[in-house]
């Protein structure tokens, strides 16, 4: 039980300054501290980087030591992880070492960079895969999502500016090219609902972190015994 | 910039309102809290499973432990555990973050154990994939072997969305999906057969736990939202007064942002 | 158990083996291509930077195809360079925190390296931070100690949404003093820009009114119409984030191809 | 025969879809598609707005502002976060607007910020300074832009002059304390660029404290970190904040576009390709965009096509159940 006072103060304790930054007025000398707090909290924050490699090669060595099927997969990420790790480490040491910095730049110019970006590409290929098979007028919803989906999609590419590229620049006419057309969905209609989510969702962020810092947030994580 | 004297009357009328329904709803007094339409799809997906015999899959979205989605996605993972223990199916959950884990089988395990079925539950059926994509691939791939009747799709996700809803609809699965992450809606929109939008993915949790402090919130909430509402409605007329006796400024917009 | 994981529908053994081979041999094919094709570019490089550039490429483009064979199938290959960008992306995360942070921010800082003084009382902050790594604990009396920096955190971050929330909100140009606009359409000046405001208002507002939850909204007379069109709204904007995602999905391949045409195989373009 | 169309169609293995949409993609790599770009407004804002901080620098030297590259965005993005980068770097050191570059959440970002920068480097090796007052009008309007570069630096005008024209902060894992420590005090946390050197004693960073002697921070981003800037650091700094993002995140970011709180905004490599042709390059936007168009309507058939099926399904299916 004290574990949780103890916790719960910590909390409170640890909003005070920034909620009195803001409240306070400038003449407070608050905001004039802040340059000593951020690069101490930083170095806070930090320390705690090593963790995730730590239980990445906890869960792999487990599989390597176990010999688990796709065992070998385990043990490239591992080496993938230290061998990394150094180089990373020795380029920033050794700057002028030239088989280090060849190495590190293939290491991360070469090899992660093409894996990174191919992996997100795939996207490219659900998404037409899903146009096809999803994207289809089963509510008005949907059919009013599609409709605004295909007027953008045709305002953002030249191919589609053209079909409508006879209308003049200037003048009445000319919100009926599609270009204008899809600036006026973004910037009106879209702009608008978007706001008025965002309305909810802030409302929602800080009643959450009200919640939080009173420490009233209730659920799996904060119900724990400690 | 510091806070004004308006600014500090809007602290408090923002902070009071949910304070003072939090601590009304743990005095005990009863709050309504509307139904969300998506949460008879569930019902309705786990009854198709059952029919079927098949399993149902649940996914918490990529956030972190700390971070509200998930908490709210492992309250509807305990609601959709217990109607499946209720029924006799079994519920299959792919975890990406391994500080969820161990918080998300204790909640499958407990709702089984609650319905006096804790020999469905197998330790096997809550998994942990870490990454993105492996995360997005794995279960797409047990999606497939387990020929799933229902998938559930909770909490924040990224570009993964898409992935997933695809997978779940080529297994011919009913799915419902939660989620605030406004990006990816329209992906759950086209692929899911219902799909919980926005702020009422905490609405649901608290709909479904019926714990008191998320209820007052949502009530203190809902008060926040009436005054941004009441000061637009204020304030777009007195732009509209502005700009039809030409004033220099719009003084209430002035009063609230000195 | 194991009859639902069985797919019912099987291929007989023999197609299947069939397939396997078919699929292996397209493999191998296609790796003795590429392999070809990197040697020759190498040895027809002009000087040693060169043919190492020429190496470079072949490894971006090995691992490129290799990602792009998932869309086949998921197989051992993928499989492979999926846990080697795993590792990589961990090792260079942690790597680079090390170089740019802990050694000028706080190993500099404390031992006063480049002439300035040295600080021995920052040596406190890495020893607050090893808290975290109780986490790594199972046992609920020492993880719990790992709490302490999470809510630290936690209780900062919340009370910094204050400030966050009045000035995104309510700050000069924010987004509530934003929506304050003209919506009479009668006077003489901008009728069409008079319109767009009361639709943007309009609209603003009627997407809020869904996401009230403590009212019923079916005999609230204020709420019932305004909710339901609140929720066809909301899809003008979701429809839009579907057409940019297009474009965006799309870029991230067109930016491999470019890769594997012109960088790779040396297309002119 | 339609019937069968539709029914192949529908059972149709996904792969075949991958596979077209690999072509289609691949298409204009071979057979180049001309193109007019429109430049859409949010752009055009940005770019006035760097040719602005150029005027006001030069009319009050003493008092030089910076321009502030957030590089939020790594590989996985880079498709679409590297031509805006590489069009909003062209910019400032064609006209000679010093900018500098950091990256609070990307731990790659510097790293990438230097790829960009080679990467120009390496189209200008390409134009010879002859061209610039060649007969060929056409070649000359093409490398207008870039001339204001060649007269203001003459013959080595092909060499960034680090710590003059450019600075590049590094990385470091930063929360909001830190980040907002930065708006008056940016040296207590990057005590020294990224190669190590004290950044303090480089000449464009003499008159820059912190984020308050930012005119200009572009966040160039393939993720939410919008509302941080929004939030916490542009009220106080009194800097203004463009943003240049993914075009997933686009959509997200015009109801601040519209209250003014982002003064530009680069959607996607749409926006990049806008860019290039105000600063009148073709690099990665301009190229891809060529791909972009038959990707949209192929998507678009795709759209049509599923549609169609799905009509077709639904009335058979009432057909047989009228049966």
């Amino acid at each position: 039980m004290w574990r949780r006072i103890f916790i719960s103060i910590l909390t409170f304790v640890a909003g005070l300054y920034f909620f009195f930054e803001y409240v306070m007025p400038r003449e407070s000398g608050l905001t004039d501290i802040m340059p000593e707090i951020g690069p101490r909290v930083i170095i806070i924050g930090v320390t705690a980087i090593f963790l995730g490699m730590i239980n990445l090669t906890r869960m792999h060595l487990h599989k390597v030591v176990r010999r688990r099927p796709g065992w070998y997969n385990s043990l490239a990420c591992i080496i993938a992880i230290y061998v990394m790790f150094l180089l990373t480490v020795l380029q920033y040491f050794f700057p002028k070492t030239a088989w280090v910095i060849h190495t590190y730049d293939t290491f991360f110019q070469y090899v992660r960079i093409p894996l990174d970006a191919t992996i997100f590409s795939l996207l490219a290929y659900y998404i037409a895969s899903a146009a096809y098979r999803a994207f289809r007028i089963k509510s008005v919803e949907a059919t009013v999502m599609l409709a605004v989906a295909l007027f953008v999609m045709l305002g953002q590419i030249p191919m589609g500016q053209a079909i409508t590229r006879w209308l003049p620049e200037t003048g009445y006419l000319s919100w009926f090219r599609l270009e204008n057309i899809k600036l006026w969905i973004m910037d009106v209609p879209n702009s608008a609902a978007t706001r008025g989510i965002l309305f909810g969702g802030m409302i929602g962020t800080l009643a959450m972190s009200l919640r939080l810092w009173l420490s009233l947030e209730r659920g799996s994580f904060f119900d724990a015994e400690v | 910039m510091h806070a004004s004297y308006t600014v500090l009357i809007l602290i408090i009328a923002f902070t009071a309102p949910i304070i003072y329904f939090i601590v009304t709803a743990r005095r005990g007094k009863e709050l309504y809290i509307r139904p969300i339409a998506g949460l008879e799809a569930i019902d309705e997906a786990i009854g198709r499973a059952t029919e079927m015999g098949r399993p149902v899959f649940f996914s918490p979205g990529l956030a972190g432990l700390t971070q509200i989605e998930t908490l709210c996605a492992l309250i509807v993972l305990n609601h959709i555990a217990k109607l499946c223990a209720k029924y006799d199916i079994r519920v299959v959950t792919t975890i990406p973050q391994y500080l969820v884990y161990p918080v998300a089988e204790e909640m499958v395990r407990e709702a089984y154990v609650e319905q006096g079925k804790g020999d469905l539950f197998s330790e096997d059926d809550v998994i942990l994939i870490l990454g993105q994509f492996p995360y997005a691939a794995g279960s797409v791939g047990i999606m497939h072997r387990e020929k799933v009747a229902a998938c559930f799709y909770f909490g924040y996700f990224y570009a993964e969305s898409l992935l997933l809803a695809e997978g779940g609809s080529q297994v011919g699965a009913i799915q419902v999906a939660g989620t605030n992450s406004t990006t990816q809606i329209p992906f759950f929109i086209t692929a899911c057969d219902y799909t919980i939008i926005g702020e009422e993915l905490f609405a649901t949790s608290a709909y479904l736990s019926r714990e008191p402090v998320m209820l007052g919130s949502l009530r203190g909430q809902d008060v926040g939202k009436m005054i941004i509402m009441f000061l637009i409605l204020v304030g777009t007329l007195m732009a509209s007064i502005q700009v039809l006796a030409q004033w220099e400024y719009n003084w209430f917009r002035e009063l609230l942002f000195k | 158990m194991a009859d639902q994981v069985q797919p019912t529908a099987d291929p007989p053994d023999a197609r299947r083996a069939r397939v396997r081979t078919a699929e292996l041999a397209v493999t191998g094919v296609l790796a003795a291509f590429i392999t070809i094709y990197i040697v020759v570019r190498i040895a027809r490089a002009d000087d040693t930077s060169q043919r190492m550039l020429m190496l470079q490429y072949g490894l971006a483009a090995v691992c490129t195809l290799a990602i792009f064979s998932f869309l086949y199938r998921e197989n051992p290959i993928y499989r492979f360079f999926e846990h080697v960008l795993v590792g990589l992306a961990t090792g260079y995360f942690v790597g680079i925190e090390v170089v740019n942070v802990i050694i000028p921010n706080w190993w500099n800082k404390m031992v006063g390296a480049k002439g300035a003084p040295a600080e021995w009382s920052w040596i406190i902050f890495p020893i607050i931070g090893l808290l975290w790594y109780f986490q790594l604990f199972r046992n609920p009396r020492w993880n719990w100690y790992s709490r302490i920096p999470i809510f630290f955190f936690m209780g900062y971050g919340a009370s910094l949404a204050y400030k966050g929330f009045f000035n995104l909100m309510f700050g000069e140009k924010g987004q509530v003093m934003d929506t304050f606009r003209a919506v009479l359409p009668f006077t003489a000046v901008g009728a069409w820009d008079l319109i767009n405001n009361l639709i943007y208002v309009a609209i603003a507002l009627l997407v809020l009114s869904y996401f009230f939850f403590s009212f019923k909204h079916e005999t609230n007379p204020l709420l019932r119409r305004s909710a339901a069109s609140g929720r066809y709204l909301m899809m003008i904007a979701f429809g839009s984030i579907f057409g940019t995602t297009v474009m965006g999905r799309m870029s991230l391949l067109i930016d491999r191809l470019y890769f594997l045409y012109h960088t790779w195989l040396g297309l002119p373009g | 025969m339609a019937a069968n169309f539709f029914e192949i169609m529908e059972r149709l293995d996904r792969r075949w879809i991958y596979l077209t949409v690999f072509v289609a993609l691949s298409i204009p790599f071979f057979i180049p598609i001309p193109l007019r770009i429109e430049v859409m407004p949010e752009c055009k804002d940005l770019h006035e707005r760097i040719e602005e901080i150029k005027q006001q620098n030069e009319k009050d030297p003493d008092n030089a502002k910076i321009v502030l590259i957030s590089i939020s965005w790594s590989a996985n993005v880079q498709a679409e976060c590297w031509p805006q980068h590489e069009a909003i770097a062209e910019h400032c050191l064609q006209i000679g607007v010093p900018f500098a570059a950091f990256s609070f959440i990307s731990p790659e970002g510097p790293q990438f910020g230097e790829y960009v920068l080679d990467s120009i480097k390496r189209r200008w090796e390409g134009i010879k300074d002859e061209d610039f007052n060649s007969d060929d009008e056409e070649l000359r309007e093409k490398l207008a832009p870039l001339k204001r570069r060649y007269d203001r630096m003459g013959k080595n005008w092909r060499e960034i002059q680090y710590g003059v024209e450019y600075v590049n902060w590094g990385y470091k894992y930063m929360d909001l304390a830190a980040l907002m420590t930065m708006i008056s005090d940016l040296y207590g946390i990057f005590p020294e660029d990224y190669k190590g050197a004290p950044l303090q004693d480089f000449p464009m960073m003499k008159q820059v404290k912190g984020f308050v002697d930012c005119a200009l921070i572009v966040e160039i981003t393939g993720s939410g970190t919008l509302l941080t800037w929004v939030m916490y650091v542009t009220p106080q700094s009194g800097s203004d904040l463009a943003f240049a993002c993914t075009g997933v995140m686009a959509p997200e970011a015009y109801p601040y576009f519209k209250s003014k709180q982002i003064i530009g905004l680069l959607s996607g490599m749409d926006g990049a390709a806008q860019y290039e042709k105000l600063v009148g390059i073709k690099a990665r936007g301009r190229k891809g965009m060529e791909s972009q168009n038959l990707a949209h309507l192929w998507v678009i058939l795709m759209v049509i096509l599923g549609n169609l099926s799905f009509l077709y399904k639904r009335k058979k299916d009432r057909d047989d159940s009228k049966k």
